[in-house]
């Protein structure tokens, strides 16, 4: 098979797999998932293989190529996600199997690899409304994850995650048909060529750039946040703030760093970087002001998500090579805390903070995953988000705004505080009257699994750093 | 002016009541007519880019991304009130129980 | 040039450290073997190090890392001074500890994160360029929390906070510098006589780093302002203080202000940028206040952290001071406070864990009860005080020359009155514990041979033995005098 | 003259019919102006020449959409307690409404006013592409990709759908107390197949398809629903989940098909386009009915027994 067929299989296999998976029934899900997983995982790895070998891989789908057809373009940074998407995805997946009920995991297996497909195939787009047919997917089926429980709280966050990325996807879709109009392209290569700084140009770039924010999200678009994530069953909430919070973030910067580059002022850059500043203040304060686990959890993504937008106002390649490697550190980080997080609620069923008092000793593997995620959440060393802020810290000094590199500081130092708050509370004590049920060894390997991974990412940052470099010479 | 800008201009009128209409409704069923109007707004400024060179078949590009927006708005839709169902479902149950009656959900089942 | 021997170093503890985390709290027997061995053969491999470098040859390991920056584990003079000190503390510290953590519960816990704290600090002494010691140096951060707040009380977790706030703090500080020396010079490797000299102009820019470097440094190192969190980490098991005050971490602070100016600026750019001054200033009132402090505390183990916040900023002042004498009294500190002051907390430990006495005051003849480990006090404070022929009057004696040499003769007056105070604070330990008799009798021994178990005992006169050592055969060429005669000669060198 | 002015009127209504939908306190009068809307807009798409997607979002835009939310309100209470179906009183709403009509308005009116878009490379291309009707060709050709991913949207929301209310599935309807209804649809099915594999046929040539067809049928379903016996499909028959799953599993193996020979995912030989694509619709169409279908519940509890319910 040619190189670039590869490009295909990351999305139709979980396609194909979330399809048999239904058709098979009750009884075979668990097998036909599996397969599909290993299958996936593998087809993404190859196409890594080809792309690091190689350079960047394009295939015209159905051959017509752009301006009529949709391409797919695997950069390093598209086999990069995928790869994240991969190893991550799974990690939680395994994990909720034994988390869910049995009746659950027949409607999550499937669900997820609809999310699996759309991601993929989100990733390696390179057409405007084809991205928006995946982001669309991926809202979907998290609605249906979301809701998967049939409980209220599953079902409300459910609703409440649906209304507010619908419209987040329909102001995308305006900005697509304005582009439309004015270039008759949707390819993003091509509109990257063809765009000229002007009303259309900038208001598509507004609604696109609000409908992405609002669905990410970005401050102060982040109110549905904490209570879908509160409400989610938690490993649906691992993937939610894992991987599929990227999405959409990701297809902004694909669209300000390939296609609206001639229109990203400093102004613009700025304004998005104040409003990624006051994520990370504003959502690191809450985060600590929460008395419930997984809320202080939940706040802290809408931190880190604050970070991401940092990119903006610098735009440099640096940037967003930091702020990449802070997408995939933060997957695995905070996947790896969810899933903790989880793991404590099954154990004790306490959502309080102070429920983690004396799981250190009962549940050390739980809480080891816990302490590393937490230290790359923190940003420090050694950990996959000490390199991204190392990377974003050099890069705001050498473009002269040495002040993201204070939100960058102050950031990790909240984070601190926030994540010492869940730690230090478990080194106390059991008390008197909590017994702890026993874990299955699976579900306390996965969050460390996940955790090992944020940390290898801050030993080796050289092969992800080498494969992000694949086609950014211009 | 052009029928196809006054009718664009129309959809992004539609869109713009139907966004705002979302933000300012806490009724779920009022929020997915919302999402629904600011859809067929955005559709309907599509549907209008196509036929702007007045000769000729208008552009079918548009018209086939209308389509397949349109699926996605009615999946969208289903989804929506499925939840929003099952939620008053749970709601009636639970008022039905608070006042002593019997589970309303299970006498629908066996009707 | 060896590759292998660095890592080798490195991996002797940290291995050894993430394997005790696996075993049970039972498996004593395994625990302190594996312990053991792995010390000794962090000190075999050290030894054969030293032996290298003294003969001249290099060892290097260089792993890739960040496009602009390896991780980079080197040995040179200065570093080995640091391993050796680390790697000989690490070896009697665990002999101690497992003595005075018998029978207590989480003892895998605290041995894990112990040797994860000597594999940071080998690090931290190891590091070739900044981006590597600053990620040794969080390490440290994060493997001594969990031993601060080892206890879990509310008291310790309390302690925890504080510790965390301070270091937290200073790695921002620190981090901040690292990235601005980084973008100015493009690469920041360790070099003798310093790394910047590409870079031409910027003092601005330089004097900023500078002072976020030694700010941050400064924390660890417990500089007055930023000493907050030494005096209540205090609440620590004794082998942590000892540790912690002795090697590790304010160590780990002082070392990296040296590297700083010596090996990241070179201390001929530093004296152009006029900092060298303020900063000696800084420590000279540090050693003051906490010498003024330390009269003031009752609790031994209280007075015994001020007298370090007090005595660490004595290497930072030999080595701000513009001239080879002062920094070679400076460089020495380095390894003769190690010595003296774990003696000292040694013994605090001894005297808390055998009759359960913390403060002065309950120390009234003591010394005829516990004689050898009041003998080993007594060598520690005496050397503290600067009386020959113990270590600390070789500093005392290098500082004071270094000064005249270095025309500061209002440092001398610093250290004169500064012995006075130390004098003042460990004369009347010395005097309640020898001269005057006890309250009430002492609680009998509870073996006929040994005041307190062996273990906690043959650490004590080691150490103190060894404090007496370097200042009785300071002359020898493997003294820590000799080779830290060694490392200023190349680091002078124009 | 006349066309200018029924333009501008339509175009006034419709932004006014949805201000008065999100007005309206009462939701079954809400829906029901959505219902209007949708027509009227549907005659707006007519206007604007795309009379066969026009069709569709009159029948399923508007229609199905209509009769879900009816559905819905069925199952809702008209106005639970803790939520005001009305409006929150919100001064900041018309502002931003306007300064968002404005901002759009403005890139709108800037846009080139005779841009053929890419009419011209569809036409060039239109022989190999297997089938005569340009929207068809974009839709299961060109796009053909897209097509597939929006039919994994329909799977995922029927999925999420059924999912969160499987108890749904065993609410037998209450028959039909009117004879004449299950009659009508009796005489009906033949019918609604007739034109369901006519559109799809036709598609290839000129305006129609599988979702045209599909919707067709599935129309056919739902009335089937509200009138007989026949209850909605269930997910456990595997009967339905192949009836639902061939036609994806078809389009699949068409699309990944031409990778084995060392092509593009979908690129169809130039001389098999129009069969595979025949093909694929037809499956396709039955898997688009019954989506569709499923989306209905199934009947709501009788009003008798609802009512019996309520605490009064």
């Amino acid at each position: 098979m040619s190189p670039t067929a590869w490009m295909a299989w990351p999305v139709i296999l979980p396609l194909l797999g979330a399809v048999l998976a239904l058709l098979v029934g009750r009884k075979g899900v668990r097998v036909v998932a599996g397969v599909a997983s290993v299958a996936t995982f593998t087809a993404s790895a190859v196409l890594t293989w080809e792309v690091a070998t190689r350079g960047v891989l394009r295939q015209a789908i159905g051959g017509w190529g752009p301006p009529l057809g949709i391409e797919w373009r695997a950069d390093g940074l598209a086999v990069l996600m995928l790869l994240t998407i991969g190893v991550v995805g799974p990690l939680i997946s395994v994990h909720a199997l034994d988390h869910l009920g049995d009746r659950e995991d027949r409607e999550f297996l499937p669900l997820w690899l609809f999310v699996w497909c759309a991601l993929n195939a989100l990733v390696l787009s390179a057409d405007a409304f084809n991205l928006y047919v995946t982001l669309e997917l991926v809202t979907l089926a998290s609605v249906a994850l979301i809701a998967v429980r049939r409980d209220r709280p599953g079902l409300d966050a459910g609703l409440r995650y649906l209304l507010f990325a619908l419209p987040g996807s329909l102001l995308y879709l305006l900005g697509v048909a304005l582009l439309y109009g004015l270039y008759s392209a949707l390819d993003l290569g091509l509109l990257g060529q063809r765009i000229t700084p002007g009303p259309v140009a900038w208001v598509a770039a507004g609604v696109m750039t609000l409908g992405l924010c609002l669905k990410t999200p970005l401050f102060p678009l982040h109110v549905w946040l904490p209570p879908t994530y509160t409400g989610a069953p938690t490993p649906v909430t691992a993937l939610l703030s894992a991987l599929i919070s990227k999405g959409s973030y990701y297809v902004l910067l694909r669209l300000w760093l390939e296609v609206f580059t001639p229109i990203l002022d400093w102004q613009v850059g700025q304004f998005l970087g104040v409003l990624g500043a006051a994520a990370v203040l504003w959502g690191s304060l809450l985060a600590l002001s929460q008395s419930q686990l997984k809320r202080v959890v939940a706040y802290s993504s809408v931190a880190q998500i604050g970070y991401m937008f940092l990119l903006f106002p610098m735009a440099t390649l640096g940037a967003r090579t930091g702020a990449v490697y802070l997408v995939v550190s933060h997957a695995a980080a905070k996947a790896s805390m969810f899933v903790a997080v989880g793991n404590i609620h099954q154990a004790v069923g306490i959502t309080e903070l102070g429920g983690v008092q004396g799981l250190a000793y009962r549940m050390p593997f739980t809480f080891l995953a816990m302490a590393l995620g937490g230290i790359s959440l923190i940003g420090m060393p050694p950990s996959g988000g000490f390199i991204a802020k190392w990377i974003l810290l050099e890069e705001s000094i050498w473009t002269g705004q040495w002040w993201w590199g204070l939100v960058l500081l102050l950031g990790g130092l909240l984070a601190s505080a926030y994540v010492f708050r869940i730690l230090r509370g478990s080194f106390l004590p059991l008390p008197p009257g909590v017994t702890v049920r026993s874990i299955p060894l699976g579900n306390e390997l996965a969050p460390l699994a996940l955790a090992l991974i944020a940390l290898v990412l801050g030993l080796v940052p050289w092969f992800p750093l080498e494969l992000l470099a694949v086609g950014t010479a211009r | 002016m052009n029928p196809w800008a006054v009718y664009a201009l129309s959809g992004v009128a539609m869109f713009s009541v139907g966004l705002v209409g979302l933000f300012s409704h806490e009724h779920p069923v009022k929020r997915i007519l919302a999402s629904n109007i600011a859809g067929s707004g955005v559709l309907l400024v599509l549907v209008a880019l196509a036929r702007r060179e007045p000769t000729g078949a208008p552009d079918p590009v548009p018209h086939a991304l209308v389509l397949t927006g349109i699926v996605v708005s009615v999946s969208a839709t289903a989804l929506g009130v499925a939840l929003a169902r099952r939620i008053a479902r749970i709601d009636a149950t639970a008022k039905a129980e608070s006042t002593g009656a019997s589970d309303p959900e299970a006498g629908g089942g066996s009707a | 040039m060896n590759t292998w021997l660095p890592l080798a170093v490195l991996l002797s503890s940290l291995l050894p450290g993430l394997v005790i985390f696996l075993l049970a709290e039972e498996q004593r027997v395994l625990r302190t073997t594996l312990n053991l061995t792995a010390a000794g053969t962090k000190l075999l491999f050290t030894a054969a190090m030293a032996w290298g470098v003294f003969r001249g040859r290099h060892y290097e390991t260089r792993l890739p890392f960040l496009p602009k920056a390896d991780l980079v584990l080197r040995a040179d003079t200065f570093s080995l001074l640091f391993i050796i000190l680390s790697a000989v503390l690490w070896f009697v510290t665990t002999i101690y500890a497992v003595g005075y953590l018998e029978g207590t519960p989480h003892r895998s816990r605290f041995f894990g994160f112990f040797s994860l704290c000597v594999a940071s600090t080998m690090g931290i002494a190891m590091a070739g360029n900044l981006v590597t010691f600053f990620l040794f140096y969080e390490m440290l951060t994060l493997s001594t929390y969990p031993l601060v707040i080892h206890r879990g009380t509310p008291e310790a977790l309390r302690a925890g906070n504080v510790y965390l706030r301070y270091t937290l703090s200073g790695a921002t500080l620190l981090l901040a510098g690292v990235a601005l020396l980084y973008t100015l010079a493009g690469s920041v490797e360790f070099t003798e006589g310093g790394a910047l000299d590409g870079v031409v102009g910027h003092s601005v820019e330089l004097t900023v780093a500078f002072a976020l470097l030694i700010g941050g440094l400064a924390v660890k190192a417990a500089l007055v302002p930023l000493h907050g969190w030494l005096p209540v980490a205090m609440v620590a098991p004794a082998p942590v203080s000892a540790l912690l005050h002795a090697v590790a971490v304010v160590k780990a602070g002082a070392f990296g202000i040296t590297r700083v100016i010596y090996d990241v600026f070179g201390v001929y750019r530093v004296h152009d940028l006029g900092v060298l001054h303020p900063l000696a200033v800084v420590a000279a009132v540090t050693i003051l206040y906490g010498s003024l402090r330390a009269l003031q505390q009752g609790d031994l183990k209280r007075r015994l952290a001020y007298s370090t916040v007090s005595q660490v900023a004595y290497i930072v002042v030999g080595v701000s001071i513009f001239g080879t004498v002062s920094t070679i009294g400076g460089l020495v500190h380095l390894v003769h406070q190690g010595l003296m002051k774990i003696t000292l907390f040694f013994c605090a430990g001894n005297l808390a864990e055998e009759l359960h006495v913390h403060r002065v005051a309950e120390l009234r003849g003591v010394g005829r009860r516990m004689p050898l480990t009041m003998a080993a006090f007594t060598i520690g404070a005496l050397g503290m005080i600067g009386i020959p022929p113990v270590a600390g009057f070789i500093t005392k004696w290098y500082l004071g020359i270094g000064a005249l040499e270095a025309r500061e003769p209002w440092l001398v007056g610093v250290l004169l009155l500064s012995t006075l105070l130390n004098a003042g604070y460990f004369l009347p330990i010395l005097y309640t514990a020898w001269f005057q008799a006890p309250v009430e009798p002492w609680a009998p021994r509870r073996s006929r041979r040994w005041e307190v178990g062996p273990a906690l005992l043959l650490p004590t006169v080691a150490t103190a033995v060894l404090s007496l050592a370097a200042g009785v055969f300071a002359g020898a060429d493997l003294s820590p005098l000799g080779w830290t005669k060694l490392i200023t000669e190349r680091e002078f060198r124009p | 003259m006349t066309a200018a002015l029924l333009d501008a009127c339509l175009a006034l209504c419709l932004p006014l019919l949805a201000w008065l939908v999100l007005r309206t306190e009462s939701l079954s009068q809400s829906v029901v102006l959505f219902v209007a809307m949708g027509l009227l807009s549907a005659l707006a798409w007519a206007r604007l020449d795309a009379p066969d997607i026009s069709l569709v979002e009159a029948a399923v835009g508007t229609g199905l959409t209509g009769a879900l939310l009816m559905h819905t309100l069925s199952w809702t209470d008209e106005r639970p307690p803790d939520v005001a179906a009305r409006a929150r009183h919100r001064p900041w709403a018309v502002v931003a409404m306007a300064a968002l009509t404005g901002m759009l308005g403005w890139a709108v009116l800037s846009l080139p006013s005779d841009d053929p878009g890419l009419t011209r490379e569809v036409d060039a291309h239109l022989a190999e592409s297997g089938v005569e009707h340009p929207v068809t060709a974009v839709l299961l050709n060109y796009r053909g990709y897209d097509t597939l991913l929006e039919i994994a949207v329909l799977l995922v929301a029927v999925l999420g759908a059924r999912a969160v209310n499987p108890r749904s599935e065993r609410t037998t309807p209450e028959p039909s107390r009117d004879p004449l209804t299950g009659e009508l649809f009796r005489m009906m099915t033949p019918a609604l197949l007739l034109v369901a594999g006519y559109l799809v046929w036709v598609g290839e040539h000129g305006p129609g398809g599988a979702f045209q067809a599909g919707a067709i049928l599935a129309g056919g379903g739902v009335v089937a629903l509200l009138t007989t016996r026949l209850g909605t499909p269930r997910m456990s028959s595997w009967r339905v989940r192949w009836a639902l799953l061939t036609g994806p599993l078809l389009f699949i193996g068409a699309a990944v098909a031409p990778l084995f020979s060392g092509r593009a995912l979908l690129e169809y030989r130039e001389a098999q386009a129009g069969t595979v694509i025949f093909v694929v619709e037809l499956a396709l169409t039955v898997s688009i009915a019954m989506v569709l279908w499923m989306f209905f519940p199934g009947m709501r509890p009788a009003r008798a027994e609802r009512s019996g319910k309520e605490p009064s």
